[in-house]
């Protein structure tokens, strides 16, 4: 090998050696900054559990899907910490198999209502005039239609056939929360002092946007998202109760949807059985409201300075 | 100023009607437009199976979802704006004959009953716990409120109607017998009672109705109050409230003059976006109670692909939501002078 | 004498300047025909009470708002009337320090990021260490002390008095040869005002800047433009314009005199036995509903009817360098 | 009621059993984050019926808490840890931190009123005056709406505005000049034989300002009122003070008539803050700032407050807190060398009467 090609690996090695401590480093100061709020670091902690477990879980904990006559409605044990359903299947096994699709859905809604919002929002504040006034009443009428009400409609029109789709809907329906306050905080950030300076010094478009205005909205931003996901959840696991969205996989709304039917709520044996899915849920949606807490922590200087 | 302030009420009842006129033609047009045109999938199916004529078939699709086919379509739009605008939604699939409008008469009210009664009930205790809670920053109270309030706010409304009937109804049992009996709780009323203003009859309503109001207490109580403790401990901060205290006012009329009716406006204009929530949790907990409300209604014309009780059941909910936000803003304007005059003073 | 030198052509000069705001139906004019320059070394204080168009007029030098009518003039030259390169050059040569020290800085940002950003995006700095070393230079000068201490906070962590040398120095990153202070000592402390209007003093002094300075503060615009000029603002318009010593010991326009009978004085003596003007009114009108004739004759104590409430007035020459926009002093100039 | 004795201030103008409002010894302190913030250390002073005393310092001197812990209006997070506040009323003294929660209230507005810096936030937005007006006066006593707008209507009218106009009005339709002469006329409403103001001119206009000085001149030979006015502003003090008392890290660092205080200044902090203002009459006078910033009040330094600030602090100044001491009649500073200011101060009023230097 040559002096150079050593030289070389060896500056190759050292940036990537770099790179990671950098991502290490950032990785570790956001652990720090979410930590600073004790309960919101909780939910955040619970959230990132909860994908874990939903996105690795079923490699190692496959869906069981035979039934077994002399099991239904078994109750709690080490091997099934969570007893057996009406077929005599392990119910640990369909939650832990139930979140990826409910999860993915929602990440899936709240990113694509969140591009919307903040895409409308800084158009409208950026371009005012008629496209402003239009876009605000746009989002006025949809925030008047009452959503479930409407996606239920909707799903009795259409084919809600895939989590894309379904996302899509949900998206297209919940965007005008952030467009509004994108909007807003769009139209009073520009006429700050600081971003009037940084026109005067000619620091250029990309970084009044990137560097000025983008990093004053983060935390807006960052708990919209986290929203987003909880209104997401809220309504897929209702058109799921609804059985409007004939998901064939396993789901925790169709957990819930089955117990029900199959009358589970009546027999006190089936108890965990129902309540599995309705705590899996209630405790995603209570973690992520936690979280924000600490994602205003982490995205505003003034309150990580005080600590 | 009297322009001024009557442009605010134009433009608000401008908006609520253009609202109504977006919402109408967007389900008029949704239908039509659809790749499986539910009409168009009546008149075949009528047509195949029951062997009628086209002419027949399109006749009776008419009747039933009060648009005629083969008019042109602008003509069809106009139809269905003027019969709507009659109070005419078409008729039932499902049960023939039944006019849409008389199946929305007969559930309305109880879901009307029961989440109006519960708003007013949960509006009215949030803000007071808010108030006191604010008041009483630091002491234990404080605490366990909020932390039952943002649990009780992040679990979605049909989960705690579950919980509420595996647990007080099914799982819990004194003597063999359930806590709550949730299977007598069925129903707007007890079948035998008179429908009228009389004591039984209003007692045995709230019966019935009990469990979705609850559920709707709950799951709205803790917004409510976490919403008026912040705004309560912002008013408390304001100037106005410590120069009413310097004024020598009296605690009573400093706390509901001063810091109550400021803290409570932001929450009015809250009001309105709640009814709209709490209508579209009734589709799952009416169902789960099995409560002759619209909700239940809706969730079972749904169910079964009726299309024109969908279309006018959701129409009618988008009219109450519609005009409760219009009487949320007209409200708003009544308690706070500034907005009449059309936003921040000049 | 037909060839205008370079030097005889001000720094800046406005003309018949005129911003408009709100909607095509309701138009209001903040700032209506002002004219004035600027040469270069020279202070100008714009001075007037609030709303009366002096933060506007800021604005529309600086560039950030464009003029609805007249036009601002940098160097001889129309800045909206100039190809893109040129107007990139007169960007950065005008700056303007706010008012609020503590909405000035991004909160986001530390003090390092603040100062640099503009270094490297002009490319007048080589390389870090460059830009570290003429940060600890520009504090210097700016009086901040001690420099590498300050450049790893983040702004709420400074005074207001050091936050406002920053964006002083900030504002110097990229040497400016004009700059607009708009109410830039007014939310200081006053034991420490004086420091930092001397600190500016020292920019004209040592490096030749030309300063725009607008306050609401008489004394202020007397203490740092004793050697240069104040215009005096009512309502969008100048009424008067002269050198500070002669405005202030001898006004002309009636709002002039008003407006410095009225100031309240540190000195007990002093003030108790100042010569008082009353006014006719005590209400500024709206600039949705202006007076017509001279703005301010619904308020002014030497109103004469039919001439006042008819004709506005023009800023005329008055001698010495000063104009008055007054029916009456003009009247006074054309009997001498 | 019990006699109160209160210790007698040497530089008082008077016996202090004659004044309207005599504090002692007042000591208040916050609650925060970071610690303690010590915002009034050990304050005397007496207020004279008619008197007109002035309290000024810069931002975080503790003006406006003094202030509020008169009329012990503190936020919940403050405390009054030591001290009396005594008023005098009909040849009664009381001590206002004995009072009970209704007394308190009696108390305010109309043995003592209050006008506020932010009079445009000084309204309950959602009422109008008139009904402002009204439980005001309900509050002290029985009254019918009639009669209110009757006390009202000459009030407004002296204060310059229409009464009808200005009693139909919501707060957000009048100007901030007109809201604080509503305040003002509100503060009158009761006859106080006290007054305290606070920064009642600041972010006004020149203009107004003259007007509210004028008129709170004119109101206090009318109705005899005692005032003691808070601001950062050197010529309201002026413009309207009989005494002026200067703030410092949360003490009275000099008090003396207004003559006093500016003509002779006798601590440095006085001396530099009037070296620090410009006036518009006259020639240029050099100004010169005070070095370094206001203390925290958290971490304050050890012995005299003012030393790490001060042109003339020497070892003794950093090691020992001088008290305020009598240096004259109605005069008193808190310094160890007021002959070296008094030369000081000598100094520079004969450059600003006879200036030669060049302006800058």
């Amino acid at each position: 090998m040559s002096d150079d090609a050593v030289r070389s690996t060896t500056v190759y090695q050292r940036t990537v050696k770099d790179v990671l401590l950098g991502i290490w480093g950032s990785i570790a100061r956001f652990f720090r900054l979410m930590a600073r709020n004790r309960l919101g670091f909780v939910g955040f902690l619970i959230i990132l559990f909860y994908f874990i477990v939903s996105f690795l879980g079923p490699l190692v904990m496959p869906v069981d899907n035979n039934t077994k006559v002399d099991r239904i409605f078994e109750r709690p044990s080490w091997r099934h910490p969570l007893g057996m359903d009406h077929q005599g299947r392990d119910v640990l096994s369909q939650v832990v198999n139930g979140g990826r699709d409910i999860l993915t859905t929602a990440l899936l809604a709240a990113l694509i209502s969140t591009a919307i919002g903040i895409t409308l929002g800084a158009l409208a504040s950026v371009i005012g005039g008629g496209v402003d006034n239009l876009l605000v009443m746009v989002a006025d009428i949809f925030m008047a239609i009452p959503q479930i009400p409407l996606l239920v409609v909707l799903a009795g029109f259409v084919q809600v056939s895939s989590m894309a789709l379904l996302a899509l809907i949900l998206a297209v329906l919940s965007w005008p929360g952030l467009f509004r306050a994108v909007r807003a905080q769009v139209l009073s950030l520009r006429e700050r002092d600081y971003v009037e300076a940084a026109v005067l010094l000619d620091l250029g478009t990309g970084h009044i946007i990137f560097r000025e205005i983008l990093p004053n909205m983060m935390s807006y931003i960052a708990i919209s998202f986290a929203f987003s996901m909880t209104g997401a959840i809220y309504s897929q696991t209702a058109l799921v109760l609804l059985g409007l969205v004939p998901f064939s996989s396993q789901n925790w709304g169709v957990m819930i949807s089955i117990a029900w039917t199959r009358g589970a709520i009546f027999y006190r044996d089936a108890a965990v059985y129902i309540l599995a899915p309705v705590f899996t849920i209630a405790i995603f949606q209570l973690a992520m409201v936690w979280m924000t807490r600490s994602l205003e922590e982490v995205f505003n200087p003034r309150l990580r300075a005080r600590a | 100023m009297r322009a001024v302030l009557s442009s605010y009420y134009v433009r608000q009842f401008g908006k609520a009607l253009f609202t109504i006129v977006f919402v109408t033609s967007l389900i008029f047009f949704l239908i039509r437009l659809m790749p499986t045109n539910p009409i168009e999938k009546y008149v075949n199916d009528l047509m195949i199976n029951e062997g009628r004529s086209r002419e027949e078939a399109l006749n009776e699709a008419r009747n039933i979802f009060a648009i005629d086919l083969d008019a042109p379509m602008y003509m069809q739009y106009l139809d269905y704006v003027s019969k709507l605008a009659k109070g005419d939604l078409g008729m039932s699939l499902l049960s023939r004959g039944t006019p849409v409008a008389d199946i929305i008469k007969t559930v309305l009210p109880w879901t009307v009953f029961s989440v109006g009664v519960s708003l007013l009930v949960s509006f009215i205790v949030g803000a007071l716990l808010g108030t006191v809670i604010a008041y009483r920053r630091g002491s234990v109270l404080d605490p366990i409120v909020s932390a039952l309030s943002s649990l009780l706010s992040a679990i979605p409304s049909y989960l705690q109607a579950i919980l509420l009937i595996v647990v007080l109804g099914v799982t819990i049992k004194i003597n063999g017998k359930s806590l709550v009996p949730i299977t007598q709780m069925r129903g707007a009323y007890t079948p035998g009672i008179q429908p009228g203003f009389t004591w039984a009859f209003v007692k045995d309503a709230f019966f019935h109705a009990a469990l979705p109001i609850s559920v709707y207490i709950l799951t709205t109580v803790g917004g409510w109050t976490l919403a008026m403790k912040s705004n309560t401990i912002n008013t408390l901060g304001e100037d106005y409230v410590t120069v009413a205290r310097a004024r020598g006012l009296s605690d009573g009329r400093i706390t509901t003059a001063y810091v109550g009716r400021n803290a409570l406006l932001p929450l009015v204009s809250q009001l309105a976006i709640s009814i709209g929530f709490a209508f579209g949790g009734s589709l799952l907990i009416e169902t789960y109670f099995v409560y002759p409300g619209i909700g239940k209604r809706l969730g079972a014309a749904v169910t079964n692909r009726d299309y024109p009780v969908m279309q006018g059941i959701f129409l009618m909910i988008t009219f109450v939501v519609i005009f409760s936000n219009l009487f949320a803003d007209l409200l708003y304007s009544v308690l706070d002078p500034r907005i009449r005059v059309g936003g921040k003073g000049e | 004498m037909s060839l205008a030198s370079s030097r005889d052509v001000p720094l800046i000069e406005v003309r018949g300047l005129g911003r408009a705001f709100g909607s095509r139906r309701r138009r209001i004019w903040a700032v209506d025909d002002v004219s004035f320059r600027v040469p270069r070394g020279e202070i100008l204080c714009l001075v007037g009470e609030s709303g009366c168009g002096k933060t506007t007029t800021g604005k529309l030098i600086a560039g950030l708002l464009r003029p609805s009518r007249g036009e601002v003039r940098f160097e001889g030259q129309d800045i909206w009337e100039i190809e893109r390169k040129s107007f990139k050059r007169y960007r950065t040569a005008v700056q303007l320090i706010h008012q609020d020290p503590y909405a000035s800085l991004n909160p986001m940002q530390t003090v390092y990021e603040i100062m640099t950003a503009p270094l490297f995006r002009h490319n007048l700095v080589s390389s870090r260490a460059h830009a570290w070393e003429r940060c600890i230079e520009l504090f210097h000068i700016v009086g901040l002390t001690p420099p590498e201490d300050l450049l790893r906070k983040h702004p709420h962590e400074l005074s207001g008095g050091q936050r406002q040398r920053v964006s002083v120095a900030r504002a110097l990153t990229v040497n400016p040869s004009f700059i607009v202070a708009d109410e830039a000592v007014s939310m200081v402390d006053v034991s420490i005002r004086v420091s930092l209007l001397s600190m500016l003093g020292r920019l004209r002094d040592e490096f030749g800047a030309t300063f725009l300075f607008i306050t609401h503060d008489l004394a202020l615009a007397k203490y740092f433009a004793w050697d240069g000029r104040i215009a005096v603002m009512y309502v969008g318009n100048i009424v008067e314009i002269a050198d500070t010593p002669r405005l202030v010991d001898d006004p002309q326009h009636p709002y002039t005199q008003a407006l410095l009978s009225a100031v309240p004085e540190a000195d007990p003596e002093l003030t108790r036995n100042k010569r008082r003007i009353a006014l006719r009114s005590q209400d500024i009108p709206s600039l949705q509903n202006l007076p017509p004739g001279c703005r301010f004759h619904p308020r002014c104590p030497r109103f004469v009817e039919g001439l006042c409430d008819v004709q506005p007035p023009a800023l005329l020459s008055a001698g010495d360098g000063r104009e008055v926009s007054c029916h009456l002093v003009a009247r006074q100039e054309a009997v001498a | 009621m019990e006699e109160t004795i209160v210790q007698q201030l040497p530089w008082s103008k008077g016996q202090a059993e004659e004044a309207l409002l005599s504090v002692r010894d007042m000591w208040i302190e916050y609650q925060a984050a970071r610690g303690a913030v010590k915002a009034v250390r050990g304050v005397d002073f007496d207020i004279f019926p008619g008197e007109s005393m002035a309290l000024i310092g810069e931002s975080g001197c503790g003006k406006t808490t003094l202030g509020l812990g008169i009329i012990r209006l503190l936020v919940k997070t403050a405390e009054i840890k030591r001290g009396q506040v005594i008023y005098r009323r009909d040849g009664a003294a009381v001590d206002v931190r004995s009072m009970d929660e209704e007394q308190l209230r009696q108390f305010r507005w109309q043995d003592c009123a209050m006008v506020f810096q932010s009079a445009l936030s000084a309204f309950n937005p959602v009422l109008r005056i008139r009904d402002q007006m009204y439980e005001t006066v309900k509050a002290h006593r029985s009254a019918s709406r009639a009669e209110v707008t009757e006390i009202a209507h000459p009030l407004l009218r002296r204060v310059q505005l229409e009464p009808e106009r200005v009693l139909r009005a919501y707060p957000h339709e009048l100007s901030g000049g007109m809201r604080q002469r509503v305040l003002i006329a509100m503060a009158l409403l009761l006859n106080p034989p006290m007054i305290i103001l606070d920064e009642p001119t600041t972010a006004l206009d020149i203009l107004t300002q003259r007007t509210i000085i004028d008129l709170l001149r004119a109101l206090q030979s009318d109705f005899r009122f005692a005032m003691m006015f808070i601001s950062h502003d050197l010529s309201l003090a002026a413009e309207l003070a009989n005494h002026v008392a200067t703030m410092y890290a949360g003490c009275i660092v000099e008090y003396g008539t207004v003559n006093q205080i500016f003509y002779e200044p006798r601590h440095p902090y006085t001396l530099g803050l009037i070296k620090a203002v410009p006036t518009v009459t006259g020639d240029f006078e050099d100004l010169s700032s005070i070095a370094g910033t206001p203390p925290d009040l958290i971490d304050l330094p050890s012995g005299c407050k003012f030393h790490v600030r001060c042109p003339l602090a020497t070892r003794r100044c950093k090691e020992e807190e001088p008290e305020l001491m009598h240096i004259g009649p109605e005069h008193a500073a808190a310094c160890f060398y007021t002959d070296e200011v008094e030369r000081q101060a000598d100094r520079a009023w004969e450059e600003i009467r006879n200036p030669q230097g060049e302006p800058l």
